[in-house]
């Protein structure tokens, strides 16, 4: 098609033909209707100029049947074109049950990336061909919007909240990855490349850390901080006095104390780590200690990895195929450097290296203040 | 619009603009005006409202802890309050409409210290959150056992619309108090504007009946929230 | 169109005191200015204050299209270059097009157009004109001291945690703004309703009329919106009092839904008026009734009803529900339909017309073939598919533009032209109008043009550097190149348009021939508009292009020099008694 | 002059007044619902929301005795009638805002079907293919809803 002109960003993913489709069709209207409104003026302008000797007798003021043939056309081609685009959308928003979860976190000016079995990178992002992809975002401070436009993707990154977009690679190469959401200073320097590659170049790729070595699948770094951080303590297999089990909560109804219920997704179970206070279960007080601005947003994932592991019923393994690591695709098994010793070890090294653009929150001293608070109340 | 030409020669017209051809049409375009000013009114707090439907639906029990440190007595008094000089405005404007001078000053009068009544309890209650350190900010919840046990972000949420409704709502009543009572020095000197006229004390009375409709969903909103 | 002679009266007087009478001359200080309660001068203020505006709105747009000839930038940091298109933006929206049509045409023609004395509330309306230059004043001072980088759209939590720029005051002056657009919007609506001339029905009015009334409508519903939401961040930069922040449990998301439930109106409140100009100047210049009158006042109505029900057409992406967004998307087609059917009415009011290719026709052909390019791309946007990978690039940016400023600024210009001779008495040079015209529709579409293409490969707005992309560049340029073209053809009419003050001809009642109340009376019209209230006996646009085609011939043949574009005969003051050949039997 | 009340100066009806007794009996209803309000939100009535609609009720009615008697809308021409419509129309179609959040939870979300209290069904319905994988590099191979 018409996609391979220069006018056209690379079509690279599923979405592109279906999109690219309702795109020209679009702009086969577009054209239609200019050029059909176009010529008819200019062919009037001159026909019934001043002084043109054109008929003008019996002009029409009022044409009912013209009126509604122009409004009822426009209005069925403009449903046909809703119907095409809504279901691209549609297609867009229900990710495949296999698909390979990524977490993203947007901050301040770059883009920092988590794979399923702890390779990290920023402003990169390394994805198969071939392979549906899930990225799980979230932003650490203001708005901002992941935008691959050769895959035709682009979602907001909301801070407090997790959204969620899927893919799937097909074309091996490197594309642009933008902030197309407008974030502050160095906005248009918030981006990087995503590199899709073959599907055994990639689980090399990934099976060698990428370009850092990983300590761990994000899962095992899930189990590590939750103990590291005395989840367990509370939190076991099954409930206690002090805390409900958190095996097999993942996306289920949860009561909570206030008479309201809640779906146990990423959005409330991040929640209930930071603010636990906000939102208790039913049937137990306030008793865990609050996690804002102890635990990073890097942190987070890797508990909701584990979390999900655990609280899927029957359990999602670690190492299962559908976490698709190194192992599941090229069958060799991936290398794994020792634990870290400890956990504050481990968090000060996750520190340093994650955060070597660090985001100050400027100007507001409401919100530096409402840190401080917190951290007074502990 | 019946007359067409000759407008300014009705003797009685004196309270007549120019623009307009006679009082009728000048009396409704000043309702209608002032009805229009009050529909943007609406969508103004309407905004607020929404806001707060969302968030109470999102936070019930805690909202109804927080609400708790509220002083229901003192909202109910500033109610009762409202509703009074509510009513004494309606009379004022009765007896403009009669050229009762009096009566207008007295009734003006009454809702004056009506008013000036309502701001003094609402800055009782405001003293009071405050000492309590329940004003949104780094300072909120000093003191926890006026949360009554709410989370504190979402109480902070709830004093955050507590205090931007209701202080919004005291502007108006400011506002009301300054119309008001230039409306009654304007009477008290027996201006001709408005004692030949008595849309000028309508259109005061339209919004000072406005200020007491807000309130009038401010109130169980804000102070009589039910146990979830 | 028959009415009371309005020189009546003066017909005896001399020259000099005819010219005493008209509202510009009717006292020359400063203070009579400032405290006048004239419609008209009111009018004219505001176009002074506008223009001023507008020309500190180009000149950031200017800074922005020098600054993208380069991938990685000509002269600004990446800070100033935010702060210049946030004032770009800001400025463009807030104290131009939301203000533009309604505040100068508006003002100065609705009450001749209905033929009445004056606005219903005269006093307000200069509180109007104050309460603009309040928040105009205050917006600049932001903007010089501190500045604003957040945008025109200020979504939380960057405007209310992360800025570090002065956005509190530059809202504050936007909520000044938003006040005085409601204030005028009252009274357009107490206007239109209560001060129309006997025998002036609603299905009479003039189809500018209809679109003021409609564009009121939106304003009083949908500004006091967008002023509590804005002042909602001030609140929470100064006084602290968080409602949309996250850490809180408030929801960032329900901030754009409030601020476009005010802003996707505001785009109606800033093309509704175009639409009315089009219609007058459509209608005037093919000397024709505007083919389907009823249809075209309803659609006006329709677009302003329908435009509160799609404001999360402009937040598919943005985590709101994908059940919303369908339903947006759903209406956001069906709202395209009342625009559509105006188009092709304007379209087939030309057909057996009389048209006359002047300067204020050329910008209406022009809107036209602008209008339909912009509002085609916007269903790429109210397409929920499409929108995902188009919005936040420059697609939208050109997209908006073509509707913005193909639309708006291009009616504009026409109304500017058209109604110049009513407002000044003078006429300008046709000539250098018609050729100003043809300029200002090819430097727009090269501008702007190149974007839809830019967007569509990718490149998203509101980016400084694109080092990383270079591919965009060839786009750029051009773009940038177009806005020169662009910059010089809105320069120019400022140097005729001021020329026809000094020494342009005089103009008479009705040098267009147009039909109207507002030509029957004398140009500039007198303080109180009309001697005496006008009866209104027959239909607006109430042209016989048959009729009118035969007299032509005939003029043609007895003066052969006509003053080029205005009609032969109703030129210039001196032929008074035949200024009426100029359209009516 | 001064002394002819104005509504039979003008001459032509453009006001009505009210009667006093009017005034002082809504006042009495005003403030006899303000009262019912308070009573009605210290009862339990097994449900809070039944609390909350009675109290938005209660409001309401209260709202339009202040607008229909002390504003004097019930004597008020069709045209103001309509403008105090038109504010109150705009402000209810506003709450679809909250259709945003009210739908958000049935937004589908992968690999969750069988934990989902309804069951395992998601808002949308869907089929998955067996588990065989499609071609590497196949554009679409994802079935179509």
């Amino acid at each position: 098609m018409l996609t391979n002109t220069p006018f056209s960003p690379p079509s690279a993913s599923n979405f592109a033909a279906e999109y690219d489709f309702v795109f020209f069709l679009l702009l086969g209207l577009t054209i239609f209707f200019s050029v059909v409104v176009g010529i008819a003026v200019i062919f009037f302008t001159v026909r019934y100029r001043q002084g043109s000797k054109a008929d003008r007798s019996r002009p029409i003021y009022e044409d009912l049947r013209l009126e509604t043939t122009w409004s009822v056309i426009p209005l069925l081609l403009g449903l046909v074109m809703f119907f095409l685009g809504a279901k691209v959308f549609v297609d867009m928003k229900v990710p495949p049950k296999d698909a390979q979860e990524i977490f993203i976190i947007g901050k301040q000016w770059m883009w920092h990336v988590q794979h399923s079995n702890g390779v990290r990178e920023n402003n990169t992002l390394h994805v198969p061909v071939g392979k549906p992809v899930k990225l799980t975002m979230i932003s650490q401070d203001v708005i901002h919007a992941f935008y691959i436009p050769a895959f035709r993707v682009q979602m907001h990154v909301v801070p407090g909240r997790y959204t969620s977009m899927w893919f799937t690679p097909t074309k091996a190469g490197k594309y642009h990855l933008f902030c197309s959401m407008y974030c502050g200073t160095q906005h248009s320097e918030m981006g990087g490349t995503v590199v899709a590659m073959e599907p055994k170049a990639w689980a090399n790729w990934i099976a060698n850390g990428g370009e850092s070595v990983p300590p761990m699948t994000l899962e095992q770094a899930g189990q590590k901080l939750y103990n590291n951080i005395s989840c367990n303590n509370c939190h076991g297999a099954d409930d206690n006095l002090r805390a409900p089990s958190l095996y097999g909560i993942w996306g289920k109804q949860r009561k909570l104390s206030n008479g309201t219920s809640v779906v146990a997704d990423e959005t409330y179970i991040r929640e209930s780590i930071l603010r636990p206070h906000n939102r208790l279960s039913s049937g137990y007080g306030p008793t865990m200690p609050i996690y804002e601005g102890k635990i990073t947003e890097q942190d987070i994932p890797k508990l909701l990895t584990y979390i999900k592991a655990i609280g899927t019923p029957g359990g999602v393994p670690a190492s299962s195929p559908t976490s698709l690591d190194a192992a599941a695709l090229n069958g060799t098994g991936g290398t794994m450097t020792p634990f870290a010793s400890n956990a504050i070890q481990y968090q000060e090294n996750l520190k340093k290296r994650l955060d070597a653009t660090p985001t100050t929150r400027r100007g507001n001293p409401a919100v530096n203040a409402i840190a401080a608070q917190e951290e007074g109340r502990q | 619009m019946a007359a067409i030409a000759d407008a300014h020669g009705h003797g009685h017209d004196e309270a007549l603009h120019h623009q307009f051809e006679d009082m009728d049409q000048q009396n409704e375009a000043y309702l209608v005006g002032m009805w229009t000013f009050l529909v943007t009114e609406v969508m103004f707090f309407g905004t607020l409202f929404i806001i707060y439907t969302l968030y109470r639906s999102m936070y019930q029990m805690d909202w109804y802890l927080a609400h708790e440190a509220l002083n229901i007595p003192m909202g109910g008094v500033n109610t009762i309050i409202l509703l009074i000089s509510s009513f004494t405005v309606a009379v004022a404007v009765r007896s403009a409409q009669r050229r009762e001078r009096n009566l207008v000053l007295w009734n003006l009068g009454i809702t004056l210290v009506c008013a000036v009544g309502f701001l003094g309890i609402k800055s009782v209650e405001y003293m009071e959150k405050f000492q309590h350190n329940l004003y949104p900010g780094p300072e909120f919840g000093r003191h926890p056992e006026y949360l009554h046990g709410a989370a504190p972000n979402f109480a902070q949420l709830y004093y955050g619309l507590y205090f931007g409704m209701t202080g919004l709502h005291a502007v108006h009543v400011i506002v009301g108090i300054i119309v008001i009572a230039y409306l009654w020095v304007k009477w008290f000197l027996n201006a001709k504007n408005v004692t030949l006229d008595y849309v000028p004390t309508e259109m005061v009375g339209l919004y000072w009946h406005f200020v007491d409709l807000v309130w009038i969903f401010l109130f169980p909103l804000m102070y009589l929230m039910p146990k979830p | 169109m028959s009415s009371i002679p309005i020189e009546k009266g003066l017909e005896n007087s001399s020259p000099h005191q005819r010219e005493q009478a008209n509202y510009l001359t009717v006292d020359w200080s400063l203070k009579s200015w400032l405290t006048t309660g004239d419609h008209k001068r009111i009018g004219i203020m505001y176009l002074i204050s506008i223009s001023f505006f507008f020309l500190l709105g180009g000149i950031s747009a200017g800074l922005i299209r020098y600054e993208l000839t380069s991938p990685a930038g000509r002269v600004l940091e990446s800070e100033t270059y935010n702060k210049i298109f946030s004032a770009h933006g800001i400025l463009m929206i807030f104290t131009f097009l939301v203000v533009a049509i309604p505040a100068v045409f508006g003002n100065f023609l609705l009450p001749l157009m209905i033929g009445a004395r004056d606005l219903a509330f005269p006093r307000l309306n200069l509180m109007s004109w104050y309460l603009y230059m309040i928040g105009g004043t205050l917006i600049l001072g932001g903007m010089i001291n501190g500045g604003v980088d957040s945008g025109w759209t200020f979504y939380v939590p960057y405007s209310s945690m992360y800025a570090n720029s002065n956005i509190a005051l530059v809202i504050v002056g936007i909520f000044f703004g938003g006040f005085s657009s409601i204030t005028t919007g009252i009274n357009f609506i107490v206007t239109t309703h209560k001060m129309r001339a006997p025998g002036m029905t609603w299905f009479r009015l003039p189809l500018f009329v209809w679109a003021m009334y409609a564009t009121s409508v939106v304003i009083i519903l949908g500004t006091p919106v967008v002023a509590i939401t804005l002042l909602l961040i001030v609140f929470e930069r100064v006084f602290q009092l968080p409602i949309f922040s996250p850490e809180l449990g408030g929801d960032p998301v329900l901030f754009q839904h409030l601020f476009w439930f005010y802003s996707h109106p505001a785009v109606y409140i800033m093309i509704l008026p175009a639409f009315g100009i089009q219609s007058e100047l459509i209608a005037n210049f093919a000397r024709k009734r505007i083919f389907g009158y009823h249809f075209v006042a309803f659609s006006t109505l329709a677009i302003a009803g329908l435009g509160f029900l799609v404001w999360g057409h402009h937040m598919f992406i943005s985590s709101q529900s994908m059940y919303q967004g369908i339903v947006f998307s759903l209406i956001s087609f069906l709202v395209a339909v009342p625009s559509a059917v105006k188009i092709f009415n304007w379209t087939a009011t030309l057909y057996k017309g009389n048209i006359r290719l002047t300067s204020p026709m050329i910008y209406a052909l022009s809107f036209i073939g602008l209008f339909t390019v912009g509002g085609l791309t916007g269903l790429f946007l109210g397409s929920l598919g499409t929108n995902v990978h188009l919005t936040n690039t420059y697609f939208i940016v050109a997209h908006f533009h073509y509707v913005m400023v193909g639309g708006s600024l291009t009616a504009f210009l026409g109304a500017l032209h058209y109604w110049w001779p009513k407002m000044t008495g003078r006429l300008y040079s046709e000539s250098l109008a018609k050729w100003n015209a043809v300029l200002v529709f090819v430097g727009f579409n090269l501008t702007f043009f190149p974007q839809f293409v830019m967007g569509w490969m990718g490149m998203p707005r509101r980016y400084h550097y694109y080092y990383f992309a270079p591919e965009y560049q060839p786009y750029h340029l051009m773009s940038t190149a177009g806005a020169s073209v662009l910059a010089l053809g809105l320069i120019i009419p400022g140097f005729y348009l001021l020329k026809s003050l000094a020494n342009g001809p005089k103009a008479s009642a009705n040098p267009w021939g147009a039909h109207g109340l507002e030509w029957e009376t004398a140009s500039p019209p007198v303080t109180t508009n009309f001697e005496q209230t006008p009866i209104v006996m027959d239909e607006v646009y109430d042209f016989d292009p048959v009729l009118e085609h035969e007299q032509a011939q005939a003029r043609k043949a007895l003066e052969p020099t006509g003053y080029e574009g205005y009609e032969p005969g109703a030129l210039a003051e001196p032929k008074k008694d035949e200024s009426d050949l100029g359209g009516k039997s | 002059m001064a002394t002819t009340p104005l509504s039979k100066a003008a001459g032509h009806g453009g006001h009505h007044e009210v009667k006093f007794n009017h005034l002082f009996g809504n006042l009495l209803a005003l403030m006899a619902l303000m009262g019912i309000t308070i009573w009605a939100s210290y009862v339990n009535f097994g449900n809070s929301t039944i609390n909350n609609l009675i109290a938005l009720l209660i409001a309401s009615v209260k709202a339009c005795l202040v607008i229909w008697i002390f504003m004097g809308v019930k004597f008020a021409t069709p045209l103001t009638r309509l403008w105090v419509a038109v504010g109150f129309i705009v402000f209810i179609l506003m709450f679809g805002i909250l259709g945003d959040y009210a739908t958000r939870r049935f937004e589908p979300t992968a690999g969750w079907e069988l934990n989902r209290p309804n069951g395992g069904g998601t808002a949308l319905p869907r089929e998955w293919p067996p588990a065989k994988r499609p071609e590497q590099g196949a554009e679409n191979f994802r079935p179509r809803l």
